[in-house]
């Protein structure tokens, strides 16, 4: 008589927790910041025929990374308004005519100590941007930047799925996504490879 | 092939100066701790004054090691903060895997393995000064000198963009080397014949130290001085060497070499 | 129903259990974790492409190329220019932590007034009316800059006198200029075709005038060599680093240098080593001998070995006659592999020491070392980048760090070859000002920078010799114009002319001179003008027993 | 008497074992408040150090392991009276030492629980320290200890849970004494775990400086992966283990002034530990005789010269095996002085691990190294204090509430009000 009922509250329990771990947890956890303003990569493949990722996102000649493009990159096209969109007004208001970089925040950041070599992936291992960034270069305007209240880092490190299963290609920046790849292409970069 | 690169140092050229030193320090961002001494401070690359007890006087620069059989540090490492690289032979130590347990710090017999006993700072502002290439190490961990290899990085990357998966060896220096005012420390690939290094390490003035411990050094050491050489394995008579108190003035001509 | 403690004791368990199965407790871990591997508090690197600029060293008149790599708009490492024809791709332990310098804590941001805080406006007018009432005295560190020529240029215009502070490696050619009137700075040492040299304290291997110039030198010719084709004697009291590598290390008593050059030219003349003739010590080689605490044979065979393998020079710590008679005796004032003139340098302006009793004002510029104060009672403007505790000055007045302000860099002293060199700022210098832009200012009259520097450029162009070494090398016939040269030397490019012949110094003592007072040897920390340390070359004394820390502060 | 202080009475009567006589709660209290001082003082130095980093003590890159190694190593030795009484009564059935086995419980509990507390102040980024579950090296005798210890303490818990649940107003609840009993039934079990885990972590901790070939002063070559220092440490752990459970029921029985075990239990345990403390000096003096003889001189290593500096003098080595091992040995066996012996034992093991982990760390490994010295911070001592503190809390607590010796009320002299 007793028994059931105790065993009632604590299956109550158990339900509360999955409930709160499972629903709730994944949305307090991050905190959504927007972006400087929208950048659709779409318009600016059609519009200026920049269809390749490295025309803007480019490899310098010793093999280093650009990175996001700077102000001044922008400014080539952009140094007065072209169009009417709102975005590109506070690039051009706020960003070239005050000589300022925008400040955006990398999905794909990873730590100082962690060294990935764009040279080596894109020029030997001939990858794709796609491969890790996934289908970026398309969209219309860049996504709501989710940042780890505790770790700092972005969701996209993490990927979207709390429990890391059925992930899209390139959701998901962890280690554990890098030395699976490499296992699956037989690479053995040890730590010294990939860490500073 | 895969390198093993390693290092060989002449003590007849080192005079001492600690360029490689503050060079050491200044590309792999370690700190200047105020409350810093000589046992709680951290110098990656450790330049050494010994001497005969008469008038001989020699300099012996250490770095890490760079053991490559039983490496004591990792073998005994619990969560694989430090590893011997395959590729290159470096003896790599990852400061953010480590919880700073301090083990392979009592393993290493050279002592080369420098704890973060504080947060590293700078005064205000000089943290722009900081070298990209490298992480900075937070307080509570173990960290070492890993032959600059930010600059081995930086190598493997220019190669790569160039579509080459070997490296220039002159694209790879250590900060140590580059910096040394006398050409006393030599760095290269041992496992190249040809290549100094491998020359310099199978002359008879070259030796290790303690290498009977059987931890396979990669730094060997060169001098034409027998004293010098015998610094190798622990003195026979167990006194450790004093730096040199300066002779009595009057003492007459000394003969060196 | 009501629940009761029991029932609220099993919810609470089946939460505490149910909680296992959820991510919440192992992503709160993992995220924990990577957080105390980015803490917010510890400070990384910018990040940013990489760039790397030709610059020399501007902390002491040694000249050091160097390569500095630059990020995000800041300095971040340095190290030394590979063939450049003085310093020869070296920096000393102090060069190599000097990007850090401008971030020091005592780094000075605005004119003090006796410890206080004021204006340049106030400096200004401080110092135009100590102008006005003069006599004023201006004092240079480093002569045969294009500053110089402003500092010098109005010091004429304006009745001052022009002084100048030096380095122990010039003070050390100081006799050959009074006996030969040649300045210092068109003296050098020929050490590159020297095959003996026997040094009275200079430390040669431990940061003598440019340090990478004789250490690669030694390196190359007698490291390690029981027989080596440089045979360095070191006289010295104590075992310093240079007396500790060196070929022979002679200890002489402590203040004795002198006696011992006496003595040894002494042995020169009487036992015809040398063809020589000329005033001899009065004393005999035998009471010469007691003074330095060797016996007369070890003095005999010292001799011997100077001539045995000529080219022989003799060097001094500093302004040492004895030693510099030695170097008649020994022919090597003139000579391959001794002293030769070179080209290029300026007449020596008034030394430092010489100034005394009562001025109206002294305007000390950045460049002279902290430690140099002119022995006259005034009012001091003294310029710094750097505030180095204690002063005497009034005025303290910020000048620019590191790499922060334009400057040319001439022949550093003590060397055979012509050199010149440009510093380009690498960074902005926010509210400082050098001295020569802090009279231009109140005298326009005396030019600026730019103009002495294209000035200096035009007539090495017109010259047509030597050439550059650096990115693109070329000789001086190569180049289009003069201000393609300004440009070439802006972006790390330095000129080298033409190295020094023997001949053209004639020197006839009339009698040989007294003994003179010892100079303490010149460190890699001599002419260093920035009074504090860089802080990772502090860590050589903290944090190992490697050096004992000179005597400036590294807080 | 204010109402507060009534309710903490009676909460205190309520809560002791029946039928036995207690302290007054305000002479228990007054026994407490010292060492809760020096429990609150030891969490404020251990706070200090994780706050603002080992800065805090005077560890250094020569000495990186100090004070807190040297203890752990010894509490966690003495410790194994735990598992070994565990071992001797449900595995080779000696039923005779059961009365001390909950307060061997208690005891071993209070050892390892300390030890990991202080360890976790120890490592320089605790928050990191359980990548070592997630990227354990294999070959680390660090990641056998940390596996092993962690998962003894958790058979430890296991085994203290029931004694627990044998306190008055627990037995009230019915799923409380029901769990207890299956509890009961699963001890032969976990005794043998627990034996299994602490012959591996007491070896490894052993092995932990036994296989450091660039301190040929600890270096010692052994059977299979571990050093022969791996065996060493069992063998004195379990030698000393009974003796210090002898001597901590005896101050316990000082304390109380009531016999609490059997008379026949102490010289048992007395008879076991000599004996097997009589073995460990036999293989260690083997062991000493071919390290200084074979191991240290085919490293380029002087045996002698391990001894040449002061304090560290040959007179070391002689104390820890005569005085501290034969002598004990000696006395425990043949049944007279049985608590000096246990004492000279105890002394004996920590002289032991102080000399592996202090000296190895003192003698110069390089040619041109110096001898070095270090002395602990108050930090360090504090926060071990700390420790020591806890470790009479609980167990005064355990021995007030609980019944750590079920047959003290047969044994009672001095007869309960």
């Amino acid at each position: 008589m007793k028994m059931p009922r105790t065993s009632i509250f604590f299956g109550f329990g158990v339900l509360t927790a999955l409930a709160a771990g499972w629903l709730v947890f994944p949305r307090a956890l991050y905190e959504r910041r927007e972006q400087p303003f929208r950048f659709p990569h779409k318009t600016h493949a059609e519009k200026s025929g920049t269809s390749a990722c490295n025309d803007c996102h480019t490899l310098g000649k010793d093999g280093e990374f650009a990175g996001i493009p700077k102000t001044k990159d922008c400014a080539t096209c952009h140094a007065d308004r072209m169009g009417s969109s709102p975005a590109e007004a506070l690039l051009v208001d706020n960003y070239v005519k005050r000589g300022r970089e925008t400040p955006w925040l990398v999905y794909s950041r990873q730590p100082a100590n962690v060294r990935f070599s764009h040279a080596i992936h894109t020029r030997l291992a001939g990858m794709t941007c796609r491969d890790c960034h996934g289908a970026e270069g398309e969209s219309d305007a860049v996504p709501v930047y989710e940042q780890n209240r505790i770790s700092g880092y972005s969701r996209d490190i993490w990927g979207h799925s709390i429990s890391r299963l059925r992930r899209a290609p390139g959701d998901g920046m962890k280690m554990s996504d890098c030395e699976n790849c490499h296992r699956r292409h037989g690479v053995d970069a040890g730590c010294l490879g990939c860490h500073e | 092939m895969k390198a093993r690169y390693g290092m060989a140092i002449d003590l007849d050229r080192c005079t001492g100066c600690g360029a490689c030193m503050v060079a050491c320090a200044s590309e792999n961002n370690v700190p200047r701790l105020p409350k810093a001494t000589e046992r709680t401070g951290i110098t990656p690359m450790l330049v050494h004054p010994v001497s005969d007890g008469k008038t001989g006087v020699a300099f012996i620069p250490m770095p890490c090691m760079q053991c490559e059989d039983e490496t004591p540090c990792v073998k005994v490492c619990p969560q694989q903060a430090v590893e011997l690289d395959r590729a290159t032979g470096i003896v790599m130590q990852m400061p953010q895997r480590c919880l700073g347990c301090r083990y392979c710090m009592t393993a290493c017999p050279y002592h080369s393995r420098y704890f973060n006993w504080w947060d590293p700072a700078w005064p205000a502002g000089m943290e722009r000064t900081l070298n990209p290439g490298v992480a900075v190490r937070m307080r509570g961990v173990v960290e070492k000198c890993n032959m600059c290899h930010a600059r081995l990085h930086a190598a493997e990357d220019k190669a790569a963009e160039a579509g080459k998966r070997q490296i220039e060896a002159a694209d790879y220096v250590p900060a140590c080397v580059e910096s040394c005012p006398t050409g006393a420390i030599r760095f290269g690939d041992l496992n190249d014949g040809a290549s100094e290094v491998a020359k310099a390490s199978r002359t008879p003035e070259a030796f290790r130290l303690l290498a009977r411990l059987g931890t396979e050094p990669k730094i060997y050491y060169t001098s034409k001085r027998a004293w010098v050489r015998a610094l190798a394995e622990r003195h026979p008579a167990g006194e450790p060497s004093q730096p040199a108190a300066p002779v009595a003035a009057g003492g007459g001509e000394v003969k060196h070499g | 129903m009501i629940p009761t403690r029991r029932d609220l004791f099993a919810w609470g368990g089946g939460l505490a259990g149910g909680m296992l199965f959820t991510p919440v407790p192992w992503k709160v871990l993992d995220d924990v974790s990577i957080w105390s591997q980015n803490w917010p508090w510890i400070p990384q690197p910018a990040r940013g492409p990489v760039e790397e600029k030709l610059s020399s060293c501007t902390l002491c008149p040694n000249a050091c190329g160097m390569r500095v790599r630059m990020a995000a708009g800041s300095p971040v490492g340095l190290s030394g220019m590979a063939g450049h024809p003085v310093s020869r791709g070296a920096l000393c332990p102090l060069g190599f932590g000097a990007h850090q310098l401008n971030w020091h804590p005592s780094r000075l941001r605005n004119p003090l007034h006796r410890g206080r805080k004021t204006s340049w406006e106030e400096a200004t007018a401080a110092f135009r009316k100590a102008l006005g009432e003069g006599p004023i005295a201006i004092i240079d560190g480093r002569t045969g800059r294009a500053a110089s020529t402003v500092l010098e240029r109005f010091a004429a215009a304006h009745g001052a006198t022009y002084a100048a502070a030096r380095t122990a490696e010039e003070k050390a050619l100081g006799p050959y200029q009074r006996w030969t009137g040649v300045p210092t700075s068109s003296l050098g040492y020929d050490l590159e075709n020297a095959r003996t040299i026997v040094s009275f304290g200079a430390p040669l291997l431990d940061g003598w005038a440019t340090p990478g110039r004789f250490t690669r030198l030694w390196s190359e010719r007698a490291a390690g060599s029981s027989n080596p084709a440089l045979r360095l004697i070191q006289v010295e009291p104590v075992q310093s680093r240079t007396a500790a590598f060196a070929w022979r290390w002679v200890n002489v008593r402590m203040g004795s240098e002198s006696a011992l050059a006496s003595a040894l030219a002494r042995v020169l003349m009487e036992e015809r080593l040398v063809t020589a003739r000329g005033p001899m010590p009065s004393e005999s080689v035998n009471e010469l001998a007691g003074k330095t605490g060797l016996a007369a044979e070890t003095i005999q065979s010292l001799a011997r070995a100077l001539v045995e393998r000529g080219p022989v020079v003799a060097i001094s710590a500093g302004d040492n006659p004895s030693v510099a008679a030695l170097n008649v005796v020994l022919g090597a004032v003139g000579a391959r592999g001794g002293i030769l003139r070179r080209g290029g340098g300026t007449k020596s302006p008034v030394p430092v020491e010489a100034l005394s009793g009562r001025m109206r004002a002294v305007l000390i510029d950045s460049t002279v070392p902290w430690e140099v104060r002119p022995n006259v009672d005034a009012e001091v403007f003294r310029f710094a980048a750097w505030h180095g505790g204690t002063t005497t000055a009034d005025w303290l007045l910020p000048a620019p760090g590191f790499l922060e302000a334009l400057t040319d860099v001439p022949t550093p002293p003590a060397s055979a070859i012509e050199t010149y060199a440009v510093a380009t700022p690498l960074m902005a210098a926010e509210g400082s000002k050098d001295a020569a832009r802090f009279l231009a200012e109140i005298d326009p009259a005396a030019g600026s920078l730019e103009d002495a520097i294209k000035a200096r450029c035009e007539a090495i162009y017109h010259a047509g010799k030597g050439g550059l070494i650096g990115p693109e090398p070329q000789p001086v016939k190569g180049l289009a114009s003069a201000d393609k040269l300004y440009e070439a030397l802006g972006n790390g490019a330095v000129w080298t002319g033409e190295a020094g012949t023997p001949g053209g110094l004639r020197c006839d003592l009339k009698e040989w001179p007294g003994p003179s007072a010892m100079e303490s040897p010149a460190g890699w920390t001599d002419g260093w003008t920035a009074p504090v340390l860089p802080p990772l070359a502090a860590k050589l004394y903290r944090e190992s027993d490697l050096r004992q820390a000179p005597a400036r502060s590294d807080v | 008497m204010t109402s507060a202080a009534t309710g903490v009475v009676m909460a205190d009567r309520r809560l002791q074992v029946r039928g036995e006589a207690r302290s007054s709660t305000a002479r228990f209290a007054l026994w407490l408040a010292p060492w809760v001082l020096l429990l609150a003082l030891g969490i404020y130095a251990g706070g200090l150090c994780l706050y603002y980093g080992l800065n805090q003590t005077n560890m250094n890159n020569r000495f990186a392991f100090g004070l807190w190694i040297f203890l752990d190593l010894g509490i966690i030795a003495l410790g194994a009276g735990a598992f070994f009484t565990g071992f001797l009564v449900y595995i080779l059935g000696r039923t005779e030492l059961k009365p001390v086995l909950n307060s061997a419980v208690v005891l071993g509990f209070i050892c390892y629980s300390g030890a990991m507390a202080v360890l976790m102040i120890d490592v320089g980024q605790p928050l990191r320290a359980w990548f070592t579950f997630w990227h354990p090296n294999v070959h680390s005798m660090l990641t056998e200890v940390t596996f092993c210890i962690t998962c003894y303490l958790l058979v430890l818990t296991l085994e203290y849970i029931p004694v627990v649940l044998r306190n008055r107003q627990l037995r009230k609840l019915p799923p409380f004494v029901v769990f207890e009993h299956r509890m009961h039934l699963l001890m032969p079990v976990l005794a043998g775990i627990g034996t299994l885990l602490s012959f591996f972590h007491q070896g490894s901790l052993g092995g932990l400086y036994g296989v450091l070939r660039g301190r040929p002063f600890a270096f010692r070559q052994g059977f299979a992966i571990w050093p022969s220092t791996f065996f060493l440490f069992i063998l004195s752990a379990v030698a000393v283990g009974p003796s210090f459970l002898m001597l901590v029921t005896a101050a316990a029985r000082k304390l109380t002034g009531r016999k609490l075990v059997p008379s026949n239990v102490f010289p048992r345990l007395g008879f076991i530990s000599g004996v097997l403390l009589a073995a460990y000096v036999a293989l260690k003096a083997v062991d000493t005789l071919i390290w200084l003889n074979v191991t240290s001189p085919a490293v380029g290593f002087a045996p002698w010269e391990y001894y040449a500096y002061k304090p560290f003098g040959t007179t070391l080595l002689f104390a820890e095996i005569v005085v501290f091992g034969l002598l004990p040995a000696v006395l425990l066996v043949q049944g007279r002085w049985l608590l000096p012996g246990a004492a000279l034992a105890c002394c004996g093991i920590l002289l032991n691990r102080f000399v592996l982990t202090v000296q190895t760390l003192a003698l110069p490994t390089l040619s041109f190294d110096p001898f070095l010295s270090y002395t602990p911070s108050w930090q360090e001592v504090a926060s071990f204090g700390g420790v020591v503190a806890y470790g009479v809390i609980l167990y005064s607590l355990s021995y007030r509430y609980l019944p750590l010796f079920p047959q003290s009320k047969e044994q009672t002299h001095v007869s309960g009000r």
